[in-house]
């Protein structure tokens, strides 16, 4: 596949990701470029969960302001705005598990055409565990994946079937990459918009999993 | 009924146990209960299961009881901040089982409820699921996972009653709650010890029939990653 | 996203169907969601199934809604204050599947948190378990219990923010948070709505997730038993 | 069997049952008889749980102090103390399921020499429920019946087996009756104490169980 097609650079796809959102959402965002997109939401009134138990996530501090006590999911120090809730970790987890949160936004080492997604563990490398991300794919109303269309070996991450060590089993809703956006259907993966001089033709050259 | 103790070992003594499965509040760094955690390392008490989110780091929290290996078993989610925690745990010196973080947290409550088993979906068809009595209701599959019942939980809040009711601050809450509920016995050091009566009873988070013993800090309260923004850019 | 609505059948529009499942809050009178339910006498929906742990008095709460038949199925620990009710069922016009009060209670949580059973000892060896799936834990039996996934929840907080954000005011908590959270669609009525910020975020007892149209009262909030010492005997 | 025989009145067996509390326990007591155990706890450390959702139950408030929104299980207007909490009713069984509440002393139509227990219905009466019942005697640390030895037909409530539909099976820890106290033991059941002016022979002669 042509190693020239980049399409979409990361603020371009947090950017499209922001899209799915609609107003007086609750979502999760992952970390990595999944983070970036709070920054596009507008004026729509999202609203952020951090797993660790709390709604109405704010930035970070300012210098001198952090708090020991107040920190996200990643374990960085942020803020609280004025809709914030707290609220301890099995009650945190119960809204995810019970389908509360309208949208998770992660990122991912492979994805497959049935939505399978692999995106907590290598194994032969260092293993540091899944988190909340396996809770998170399973209970979430939408699971929307945002990633590069191919590793840096230039390999697809778009796979028939995962090699890695599964998250969730066809959890994955939609695929946001710096090529396109693809949905996962139960005929498989459809194509539902090419970035910015990207054509179908590249996507399915850059694709190991069937596209129908 | 007195539940205050001058400190951490005061407030541990008699209660443990080598081989003893302690399940511990926090997350990350953040909430955990730092002062019981050294009064274990003083102790000497060995061959612990600890459930817990997280390990601590090396010098900080749980990974204190790690580098002293006082822990044959950890039952976490997340271990990444931890150097010689991987390096016992590949040399085997050290066993993990992976929760998921929701169903850590949820089998905590559930052991604290007198639930001993429930169905979830959370790693259903992932090697979590490996093992494990698999159920479909209403045709989607889940799996079953089981309550954890610990003979001992020590926790971090912010406020306490002398009564053991207790109040946390922002993101310390975390798994402070579900962990206090699960044990036979529950140690909690605070920020601060206040007159019964003192806190609304409309606001306290965990009653005090989950509390059994209390300390008062001072805590050091270590920050794992401070992130800032600039007052410029705001 | 706007959820304050100006009263309980405009927070009701749209949302109701014959033969829904509906949970609703409340222990005997005390924080019902009396203006909700008054809505649905009005608004004639017919076929329900509701989950409460009581079904109010004959002419006050629940209670209403049986004396207009609307009610096809009753799930609840005690109906012992309600005439009517006892003459439905006892004609074969109701339903009534009785709940343990902790198991009713665990299962409006555990729809809500997305376990659709789980296992409990209450109810072993009694009328409870018969037809349910036993299975041993630890030498015990236990028996399984299944989540409750509601339509609809109705329920009566004391504050809200209009983010829906609710603080309950003493024993008027009771199972309006569960049945909040097992609803797909929560209407919450409150005595005072205030502004987003005007509660303390670590004070929030129901987020207002869970929580997607508010009224505001005014609420009767009758007394079922009213029991008094007298100032001299003190 | 002697009718004569009498021995504790309701207050004599209330405070019989208040000897079964330590300091420090956290209790629930039920309707009828056992709500008088309070007032025998002397200056023992005692808290009363309220099912519906509190700990730190108080005494009926003074005339016009009345709240609607503060209630017991049964329903009655009662008051706060400063050691009270308010939780919600998941919470409230989730400590009785959970083994936290140390005691609960409870009425009963029948109690069988297995410790089986029957207090909630009646078959062919008006059936109200079981309320928080079930709950109690599964899940409290020790389950303490006080109730009449003889029903008002002077026929034994201590049973081989119980006649009504049951509340818990082999939950009852102790019996306390106008008559005495008996111990549900893994060999039956065990006379602890006989009340002022009953032998161990009116026992025997009034239970239709087997006293070993």
């Amino acid at each position: 596949m042509p190693s020239s097609i980049k399409g979409w650079d990361r603020n371009q796809m947090a950017a499209r990701a922001a899209q799915e959102l609609e107003d007086g959402m609750y979502v999760n965002l992952g970390i990595g470029i999944p983070t970036l997109v709070a920054n596009y939401v507008g004026d729509k009134d999202i609203t952020l969960q951090s797993e660790n138990g709390m709604l109405g996530m704010g930035p970070f501090p300012f210098e001198g302001e952090e708090d020991a006590d107040l920190i996200n999911a990643g374990k960085q120090t942020i803020t609280e705005l004025n809709r914030t809730s707290y609220f301890d970790s099995a009650t945190s987890f119960g809204m995810i598990r019970g389908g509360k949160i309208a949208a998770a936004i992660l990122g991912a080492m492979e994805v497959s055409e049935r939505g399978d997604l692999a995106n907590w563990m290598i194994p032969g490398k260092l293993v540091k565990g899944m988190g909340g991300a396996m809770d998170l794919v399973a209970g979430v109303g939408r699971v929307i994946v945002v990633m590069d269309h191919t590793n840096k070996h230039g390999e697809s991450k778009v796979l028939r079937d995962c090699t890695l060590p599964l998250t969730g089993k066809g959890v994955v809703d939609r695929i946001i990459t710096n090529l396109g956006v693809l949905d996962v259907t139960v005929n498989g993966l459809s194509l539902v918009e090419c970035a910015d001089g990207v054509t179908r033709q590249d996507i399915i050259g850059a694709t190991e999993a069937l596209i129908v | 009924m007195k539940k205050v103790y001058g400190s951490a070992s005061e407030a541990l003594d008699g209660l443990l146990q080598d081989g003893m499965l302690i399940a511990a509040g926090g997350f990350g760094l953040c909430g955990i209960p730092e002062l019981l955690i050294d009064a274990l390392v003083a102790s000497g008490v060995k061959d612990l299961t600890v459930a817990s989110n997280n390990a601590g780091v090396d010098d900080f929290g749980l990974g204190k009881l790690l580098a002293t290996r006082q822990i044959k078993k950890m039952i976490s989610s997340y271990v990444g901040e931890n150097a010689e925690f991987m390096r016992q745990y590949l040399s085997g010196e050290l066993e993990l089982e992976f929760n998921p973080q929701g169903t850590l947290a949820e089998r905590m409550r559930a052991g604290g409820a007198g639930i001993p088993g429930f169905y979830t979906k959370t790693g259903v068809g992932t090697v979590i699921a490996e093992g494990k009595d698999h159920r479909d209701f209403n045709g989607e599959t889940y799996i079953m996972e089981e309550g954890i019942f610990a003979d001992l939980s020590i926790i971090k809040a912010w406020k306490a009653d002398d009564t053991g009711n207790l109040i946390f601050r922002k993101t310390a809450r975390n798994f402070n709650p579900p962990a206090a509920m699960c044990g036979k016995v529950c140690v909690a050091e605070v920020e601060e010890i206040v007159p019964r009566g003192s806190i609304d009873p409309d606001l306290i988070h965990l009653p005090g029939i989950y509390v059994h013993r209390i300390i008062q800090g001072p805590h050091e309260k270590r920050i794992e990653q401070r992130t800032v923004r600039q007052k410029e850019s705001a």
